[in-house]
């Protein structure tokens, strides 16, 4: 027996990459790249650092924030690798502030809530969905509103991306991962929406590590993984409470 | 007198029912939670992916990667858990926490809230406000009563950009407890020795008694 | 200071039930329940039960399946109390064949997958979103189609109910819980989508026993909570392998 | 000679790539797992809410609440997860699945699938199929290629109700495996023994060759 029209080799088997180089190889200029994080919390950040080295630029960066206090994102902003950003947050981020005056970036605010279901739509195979989110505001301006049971609702669509740069505590060689906390935030569903998910893990584990009950994102879901031992793990703002007693 | 932030925020702890599901916003809003009593089982909801957040941590404990929507480091309860945003938003959105308490620039008569931008300002994002605004089954609203410059924060009609349209129920503000209703602002109760005058001298909208 | 509109108490202390007739108390005539399992796999049977027990009729059953082999759902087959059935499989499931040919039952079925996305959307607060599945088929007749990116998709609405009868492995007094294994399926979807869920548990455990990152259900979607030791769990077909060797 | 079952499997078998993610339908199609290498890096999705479905189970070893859509019990590989039904089916919609293999009551010339339902007959219902036949990449078909009455199952066109139209690449039969082209069936392979007469004979529309 001959196959005529062989099927090519899946993309499911040896994602181990053994350096930020390798793992970041596939890059290309004009990419949509999401990365996982809230603020400074969870983010890749060796993914990060490596893709300004990595000298890719006119990216579109998706992701809650852009980094902060010169951290994080905050590099890609600097080295000027973006021209445009999708997020839900700017406050108190000063890089982004100086890009978005200086005119060099263009920013679409996106209602957090909205954000993330619009990628976990493209995760899931929905182009399109209503929410009550942002009707009556000027995140409804020029889309397609509509009632349901007596309330307006306002249409969004899914936000897909090429690459998704995610950060695990722990990921074993199918790309099966864990966070820690609130570390895991958007990252499970940035993994969904993108075409090739770069997994940057603390400790790669062997298969079979996990119970298969607390798999918080499954490999089917991740192309490439990476361990990286150390992180700085910034804190954005360290609040404490006093010792009572 | 007028109340200080910390006595807005004992009066907003009040308006919490026991067994309840709550989100603070960021600010003012975070103070509420040291004013509830810890038997009246409420959960406390934050839109990073938590449920059941507790108080900061004690120095030396502090984790950088369980920290609340503000960012600041915080801890989780027994019982609390964690998951990803699109959970967390669907919690918001499909009405499963009972109230938020959030912050303010401006809030209509009809209960219009506007709380993320000024027109002419910097633009400091959206974040959750508007998923809240618009999902969440209760909208408080804790903020000084006018501007720093004096101006009323309550108005006939806000004309800085909505968060959501006529989604505030009450607001509570260093001067007065005061309801959205039907017929426009309704006085629910005012601080110590504040007059009805002052309140309605101060408000950019009528305020009924 | 005085509360002139006090807030009622909410719903999420005090919920652990000792009894099925407890925890059942709520149901009404006429109600729309949604009932976690796949098949035999996962389902609350003692609630199952005692919802027969508890004489409520012109249910509205939403569920994958409605029992088979006599056991599970079948029970509310044969008592005649369901009106309507809303799910994706029906199968070798007699009573349900018997009762459709009898014509005693409205049945509405759904395309698996569409099911459990129309009761995710519920509990997302999400009215209706655009899925390409059923395209061209039956299920979209009389629905609206529409055309994204040059794929046609239709469109389905969000699916809710008053009761969902969840089955956990473990459950703590807030109602979070963890399912075993590919017992979890449709529940904790069904949890979001219900108006009152009541969860059944092998065993209730004290509130801090789980991980916070290993939470399935977080009890913020639980209003009911009762241990139930001894479960039956049916085998639907029992298939083995030879031992090699 | 045809192929029996067991070789429609193993052909089967070949069509899928090393490391591929595989969904394999009830009945015909679940005897495909059984004739691929082991290191072929292979993740079989079992839409009940598994990934990396391993064989049955040895006896005595059975899990009630370990099973695969056809609600056989199986087992979980090293690697394995259990999820929702929601993640699962997104997993599908969302073409994550890089091949499904099911069987077919009808398959038309342009690829139309038919696989739930037959006029007139019980109805089975819906299950998994048609969010598997719109949602996997690719759609591989094992069938008998006539049906117990000697009727063809390759047809110009299907006439029960479709499960998916425009879907099904490749069909494998006792007789053949045939593709869905531009420009209708398309013969890849006859049986050893099978003639391209018999193979057109049973076949509702024509095979190019």
């Amino acid at each position: 027996m001959s196959i005529t029209s062989p099927v090519p080799a899946g993309r499911h088997r040896d994602k181990v990459r053994s350096s930020v180089e390798e793992a970041l190889e596939p890059l290309f200029d004009g990419a949509r790249i999401m990365v996982g994080g809230f603020g400074l919390c969870g983010n890749a950040e060796a993914l990060i650092e490596g893709v300004v080295r990595r000298g890719v630029r006119d990216l579109t960066l998706i992701s809650n924030n852009a980094g902060n206090l010169g951290k994080g994102l905050n590099a890609w902003l600097e080295a000027g690798i973006i021209r445009r950003f999708i997020g839900s947050y700017i406050g108190t981020n000063e890089a982004l502030h100086r890009a978005m005056a200086a005119g060099t970036l263009e920013v679409e605010i996106v209602p957090q809530g909205t954000f993330v279901e619009r990628m976990r739509a493209a995760g899931a195979g929905i182009p399109a969905f209503f929410t009550p989110t942002g009707v009556g505001t000027v995140v409804a301006e020029g889309k397609e509103t509509r009632e349901f049971d007596g309330r307006t609702f306002v249409m969004e669509r899914a936000l897909s991306a090429d690459f998704a740069l995610i950060r695990a505590r722990r990921a074993d060689a199918f790309g099966n991962a864990r966070f820690w906390r609130t570390a895991r935030n958007f990252s499970p569903i940035m993994a969904s929406a993108a075409h090739t998910t770069i997994v940057e893990c603390d400790e790669l584990v062997a298969l079979g590590t996990f119970d298969p009950d607390d798999v918080h994102l499954p490999g089917l879901f991740v192309h490439r993984v990476l361990e990286v031992k150390d992180h700085e793990d910034p804190f954005e703002y360290k609040t404490t409470r006093q010792r009572v007693g | 007198m007028a109340w200080t932030k910390e006595q807005m925020a004992a009066r907003a702890a009040l308006e919490i029912a026991p067994g309840s599901i709550v989100n603070l916003g960021i600010g003012l809003p975070t103070l509420v939670a040291d004013y509830l009593p810890a038997d009246l089982g409420v959960w406390f909801h934050s839109e990073n992916g938590l449920l059941g957040m507790g108080p900061f941590p004690l120095e030396g404990e502090e984790d950088s990667q369980l920290i609340n929507a503000g960012k600041q480091t915080v801890t989780v309860v027994p019982g609390g858990s964690t998951f990803d945003s699109a959970l967390s938003f669907g919690m918001i959105r499909g009405g499963h926490v009972d109230l938020a308490i959030l912050g303010a620039m401006q809030v209509g008569e009809n209960g219009d809230l506007a709380n993320w931008a000024i027109p002419g300002g910097k633009v400091m994002g959206i974040g959750g406000a508007m998923d809240l605004a618009s999902g969440a089954r209760r909208i408080l609203v804790m903020t000084q009563h006018v501007t720093n410059k004096g101006e009323p924060k309550l108005v006939a009609s806000c004309h800085y950009p909505l968060t959501a349209p006529r989604c505030v129920h009450r607001v509570i503000s260093e001067l007065a407890v005061i309801d959205v209703t039907e017929g426009g602002f309704s006085l629910v109760e005012l601080a110590p020795g504040v007059s009805l005058d002052e309140v309605r001298s101060k408000t950019g909208a009528a305020v009924r008694a």
